[in-house]
């Protein structure tokens, strides 16, 4: 028995050598599913420190509500755990929205640019400051340190060209 | 022991008396991986590939090892192999495809704890096979298994566009089709004497 | 509010089944007319039953019962289980399949639409495992059986369980065609001798044939008015036919000609209406041709080799569970594109 | 010889209510009271306006430029002032405003001057410029900028050439009327394609339900100079569609994803080929169109149109409008979408107005659960399998829609024309493709602002790595400075002794300052500036050593 043992051992060893496996890329595939707002509403610095924090396993699927929760139902998928609501206290899915300037009162203190995790803000010193509607990804951290407040979120409208199809709702329970 | 009682050995393990549908063992990955068709084709080649040597190798054990007085170890010593079979399979299907690796997760490792991994060689044993015998009824076993989970797993691929009432929706429902497709199994009863 | 397209063809799902069950009913009469009027309390009590339980699922789910009840599949799913079974079953046989039918197979599902297994072949499994001596008290042909039971007396039969005045069951109950051939077969009689016995009728067992013929019939009519396609019963003959014939020319003597198989059992009414349910068969059309063809050689095996008389409802409940794989692998080529990749 | 034909598969029969609107000539629509130009009337970018609020402008004069590639220019119907130019109701299944350019018509319809493009001595892409100019896009509905189609591309020819006067959708009429009455015109369009596309085969495609149609492009057809193959194809919706007309007549499919030239085939619809031949042979820009107006009305008939017509002004030609009115629709009953509201104007793709009734279009009954009896797969001209796509569409599993080819379907509407379960299936797979047209659309936005972010980090870390290394070296050169005595030091030395003497002055300078024109102040007051002094010293002491800590 123990001679099976030891052999068995010694040819898991050998094929343990033999089958070395470098570091799979789970993190940019958990990367590539995150919306990339940048906002730190799951805690962790950005999109990248999060997948990683959920590939070491020490952040749940379930924290980033800018990812709704398709993003989720994509992780759990792709992990193969199970789906998890999204949890509350890391904020609620807002609809999509872009950060506008009010022009009469920036003063130009250049500090919303600094906080801007994509550079969406154009501007200098003692200069008018603007904000880029397509780079703006919603993540409202340019709103806390703006000194005089002069920044709000304005949902984006539907128009036109981004309208969809609504879901053809089937009146079949009224009798 | 000619050709035509390998095939009677083989139709009787997929179809009459099937490892998952007639003798109800290995439900937990069955009902573990068959959420999608690529998994549960995975998981089915890799059961195949530990089955069949796991039932090879413990007949030798059987035969030659243990003799006729140590047949107590009988169960520890088939561990041993089917734990060692199951680790090199690890180990070769994370370097082949990384990604059914993360998907299969758990289950892979759990093969070794898969009452059927363990059941065929036993079944062997109680049915006095030979060699070439208990690798037929081994390797039958396996494909019954694997067939049956890719089945399922289409079934239930389908069942997640069905409208089913929320107090079914999920593992219930998977539950009550695998029900229903060993009630169609028992239609096999008695095919093979 | 609802977008295009304004216009539709007149056609609806109740228009659908109220053909199926009218293609139905000339095999009845003949039904009624060769085995005595026993299958009509059968039938009737099937389709109460059917509706009643459609009514309560439909409630639960909080749907408006009416459309569901128009549609008429319960009532088909009814009358194939009743047809399926002996028509002097005792009553809480039918209750009992039609329950396991329209509940479990069909509402635990979803309803209409979302089940995966055949409702009808269901319940007949169900009640051919659980109970199987009731399941062989056919009711011999009016021509060789000794006494006529009349409509009230066969309900009274059924509901009761008591024979008028004296009568014995054996006098109005015969076993089935297949079920001699078993047994004959057992006793190592030879095919030829088997098929002299009087319940042999020429092609399949008397009485029967003419049953299986009109409901050829019916199915014929339904492929006329387009409610199925030709794909799914010509493969189903075809496969029977085809296993039967080898069979039979590897050993006449154990094994009897294909012929008798397609003019007994549930194989015309399988193959024209049991088998066509379009909503747990195969949709593409090679999908449907290796869908009957499948159904056909699984009930020559179960009949032949197997342990039960009529191995139809057993068929197609095998094949019910292989249609998600034979859709995903033969999916038809989609205009513009080259090849028939498998879309699974 | 009758061309050979092939089949596509499915296709239905819907009943065709053409005869109501052919038995009248096409009118001529008088000039309505307010144009509203909508500038996003093809695919593509929308057009720029280049005239301002209160300009006055001419018939045919270019009122919006085309932007970007994919795009055209937009014209004034008629002379007149610009009156606004802001969001109007469009025509468009949402609803929504769409920026358009209302004019208000002068009465004098004074036509800019134009003239015949001299195509034939012209160099090709400069013609098609001036075809984006002249706002030529295809009239069929799909409204794609011709100029683009009529590249003949890497190949430098497309060896067949179809006209398309299919027409297959019921209740319009357009392009049978303008084949009965203009076909000489079409096929002179038709001769400008065969130049820019040098085809070597000109086919016309019309249904065998248009015989006068069929006998006036005949007629036309044998004066051509050129061979034209004027081919009855039989009638089946959708055999109009593009892809389905080009397997009718030649047997080659379309491949999916590419375009027609792939094959060697390019369709353009008979009004397309109309407004080509005006804008080339007139140097009349696309500014009016052939529409049907027809369904639940006094006096169906066809109506050249000014594009930016009110539908309320289109509809009021054909009699006052019945109570019973139900509804608008653009379009047909199987293509078609419903119109909001009754001053949606007219654009390019406008090629019918159908007014519904509850009798002539009732409504839907409730949609029953899919039993999968396969009759949409039967009916599918482009063979896709409509009870799976609606499967997966239902359980909004995008993926798998996908897989199932969902971008096939040409939303013709055989699929829920025959469903038995009356179900919306057309609007599922509008629903699925516009959902995943946003996911994707969120998907390359989330790569732009990855790449930004990304791109960000690396600037801060350069950044900081330069302020490290500007620091290290500043550090070392003090560090060379401190070590030893050079003659430098000397003329440092003598520098900070110049420093220190200004620092000095400078202090003094300051303790000297005392109030000054205190001289005749009463006593209290001057203890009061007492006071403050010392307490002005008090601070400044507090101040220096609190530096010093």
């Amino acid at each position: 028995m123990s001679g099976l043992a030891v052999f068995l051992g010694a040819a898991l060893g050998f094929a343990a050598v033999r089958f070395k496996v470098q570091e799979d890329p789970i993190v940019e595939q958990i990367d590539a599913i995150l919306p990339q707002t940048q906002c730190g509403q799951c805690g962790f610095p950005g999109c990248k420190p999060y997948a990683t924090a959920i590939a070491n396993g020490d952040a749940e699927i379930n924290q980033c509500p800018p990812g709704g929760e398709d993003g989720i139902h994509k992780l759990a998928e792709l992990l193969g755990v199970e789906f998890k609501p999204l949890n509350a206290e890391h904020g609620e899915p807002k609809p999509k929205s872009v950060a506008v300037i009010d022009e009469t009162t920036c003063i130009g203190c250049t500090l919303c640019i600094q906080a801007c995790p994509v550079d969406a803000i154009l501007g200098a010193a003692k200069q008018m400051h603007t904000i880029i509607a397509q780079e703006c990804t919603g993540c409202e951290l340019c709103i806390a340190p703006c000194p005089v407040d002069c920044i709000s979120m304005v949902p984006i409208a539907e128009d036109v060209a981004t309208w969809k199809w609504k879901y053809p709702v089937v009146k079949l329970k009224v009798a | 022991m000619d050709i035509q009682s390998y095939i009677l050995i083989l139709i009787g393990t997929v179809f009459v008396n099937n490892i998952i549908m007639a003798k109800i063992l290995g439900l937990c990955p069955f009902m573990g991986v068959s959420k999608s068709l690529e998994t549960a084709i995975g998981m089915g080649a890799a059961t195949t590939f530990v089955l069949t040597l796991a039932s090879g190798s413990s007949y030798l054990i059987n035969q030659y090892l243990l003799g006729t007085d140590l047949t107590y170890l009988r169960t520890l010593s088939f561990i041993v192999v089917i734990a060692g079979i199951v680790g090199f399979t690890e180990m070769f299907v994370r370097k082949t495809s990384p990604v059914l690796f993360r998907v299969l997760g758990i289950y892979l490792p759990l093969i070794t704890t898969n009452c059927a991994v363990l059941g065929i060689p036993l079944l062997n044993v109680q049915a006095q096979h030979n060699f070439i015998q208990s690798l037929f009824f081994g390797f039958g076993g396996a494909v019954g298994f694997s067939m049956v989970l890719v089945l399922f797993a289409g079934l239930r691929e389908r069942l997640e566009g069905a409208d089913v009432p929320a107090v079914f929706r999920g593992t219930s429902i998977a539950m009550i089709t695998a029900g229903l497709m060993s009630l169609a199994f028992m239609g096999f009863a008695g095919l093979v004497k | 509010m609802l977008s295009s397209p304004y216009i539709a063809e007149q056609s609806s799902v109740s228009i659908i089944m109220l053909k199926v069950l009218a293609a139905l009913v000339p095999g009845i009469a003949v039904y009624v007319w060769l085995f005595g009027p026993a299958i009509l309390v059968t039938l009737t009590l099937a389709s109460v039953t059917a509706l009643v339980l459609e009514t309560i699922a439909v409630r639960l789910r909080g749907w408006p019962a009416k459309p569901f009840l128009m549609d008429g599949s319960a009532l088909v799913t009814a009358w194939l289980l009743a047809l399926s079974l002996p028509p002097i079953a005792p009553w809480w046989l039918i209750v009992v399949g039609t329950f396991f039918a329209i509940v479990v197979a069909k509402h635990l599902y979803g309803g209409l639409g979302n089940n995966l297994f055949n409702p009808a072949m269901v319940g007949y499994a169900v009640l051919i495992i659980s109970f199987p001596v009731q399941m062989t008290q056919w009711s011999a042909p009016l021509s060789l059986a000794g006494a006529h039971l009349s409509l009230l007396d066969s309900a009274q039969y059924i509901f009761t369980g008591i024979l008028p005045d004296g009568l014995k069951l054996d006098a109005i109950s015969s076993a089935t065609p297949l079920d001699t051939l078993r047994t004959q077969l057992q006793l190592e009689h030879t095919v030829r001798e088997i098929t002299r016995l009087p319940i042999f009728g020429n092609l399949g067992g008397t009485g029967g044939e003419a049953v299986v013929l009109m409901f050829l019939l019916g199915g014929l009519y339904l492929w006329l008015a387009r409610i199925i396609t030709w794909h799914i019963p010509a493969a189903f003959i075809a496969g029977l036919w085809i296993t039967g014939g080898l069979f039979h020319i590897s050993d006449p003597d154990r094994y009897i000609s294909p012929w008798f198989h397609l003019a007994t059992g549930g194989v015309m009414l399988g193959a024209f209406f049991i088998a066509t349910d379009p909503v747990t068969g195969a949709t593409t059309p090679r999908g449907k041709l290796i869908f009957g063809a499948g159904i056909g050689i699984l009930t020559y095996l179960i009949r032949t080799l197997g342990g039960y008389p009529d191995g139809v409802a057993f068929a197609v409940l095998l094949m019910n569970i292989m249609v998600p794989l034979i859709d995903a692998y033969t999916q038809p080529k989609v205009y513009g594109h080259k090849q028939k990749e498998p879309a699974e | 010889m009758t061309r050979q034909l092939y089949e596509f598969n499915g296709g239905v029969h819907p009943e065709e209510h053409k005869h109501a609107s052919t038995s009248r000539p096409i009118g001529i629509a008088p000039l309505p009271r307010i144009l509203i130009v909508s500038l996003r009337q093809h695919i593509g970018q929308p057009a720029k306006p280049i005239v301002a609020v209160g300009e006055q402008v001419l018939k045919g004069q270019m009122i919006g430029q085309a932007e970007g590639y994919v795009s055209v220019a937009v014209h004034a119907p008629t002379s007149g002032t610009v009156t606004a130019i802001a969001g109007h109701a469009a025509a468009h299944p949402s609803g929504l405003t769409d920026l358009c350019i209302t004019i208000a018509p002068d009465g004098a319809d004074r036509w800019i001057e134009h003239s015949a493009l001299d195509y034939r001595n012209m160099d090709p892409s400069h013609l098609r410029n001036q075809l984006r100019d002249l706002g030529i896009a295809g009239l069929g509905g799909a409204v794609f900028p011709s100029f683009i189609k009529l590249n003949p591309g890497a190949t430098q020819k497309v060896p067949t050439l179809v006209l398309n006067g299919g027409e297959c959708e019921p209740w319009i009429t357009c392009d049978d009327m303008l084949m009965r009455e203009r076909a000489a015109e079409i096929l002179a369009g038709a001769a400008v394609m065969r130049y820019m596309l040098h085809s070597d085969e000109v086919l016309v495609g019309i249904e065998d339900n248009k015989p006068e149609a069929i006998a006036a492009m005949q007629a036309a057809a044998s004066q051509c100079d050129f061979p034209v193959e004027v081919v009855t194809v039989p009638t089946l919706y959708p055999g109009g569609g593009a892809k389905q007309l080009i397997k009718t007549l030649t047997g080659k499919e379309v491949p999916s994803g590419g375009r027609s030239t792939d094959v060697g085939v390019a369709t353009f619809n008979v009004g397309t080929a109309y407004a080509l031949h005006r804008a080339v042979n007139h140097g009349e820009p696309l500014i009016s169109r052939i529409v049907t107006v027809t369904g639940n009305v006094h006096r169906p008939q066809n109506f050249e149109v000014l594009i930016g017509t009110p539908l309320a002004e289109l509809v009021r030609l054909t009699g006052a409008t019945r109570d019973d009115t139900s509804g608008y629709v653009m379009g047909g009953p199987m293509m078609g979408f419903d119109l909001i509201s009754t001053d949606v104007p007219m654009v390019k793709a406008t090629n019918c107005i159908l007014v519904k009734s509850l009798a002539l279009f009732p409504p839907p009954p409730p949609a029953m659960p899919c039993i999968r009896c396969t009759r949409c797969a039967q009916a599918c001209p482009a063979d896709l399998q409509p009870q799976e796509l609606y499967w997966f569409a239902r359980a909004k599993n995008f993926g798998k829609t996908q897989e199932y080819h969902l971008f096939d379907c040409i939303e013709c509407g055989c699929c829920s024309y025959v469903c038995p379960s009356h179900i919306p299936l057309v609007q599922y797979y509008r629903y699925a493709k516009s959902e995943i047209w946003a996911k994707e659309k969120d998907k390359k936005a989330a790569d732009l602002a990855r790449e930004r972010h990304e791109f960000r980090q690396l600037r801060i870390e350069r950044e900081q790595q330069e302020r490290a290394a500007k620091l290290a070296l500043k550090a070392s050169a003090k560090l060379a400075e401190a070590s030893p005595e050079s003659p430098d030091d000397a003329a440092n030395a003598a520098k900070k002794a110049a420093i220190q003497a200004a620092l000095e002055r400078a202090k003094e300078k300051k303790e000297g300052v005392t109030p000054r024109n205190i001289e005749n102040l009463p006593p209290e007051k001057l203890q009061e500036i007492a006071e403050i002094e010392a307490r002005r010293a008090k601070i400044r002491a507090m101040a220096k050593d609190a530096v010093e800590k």
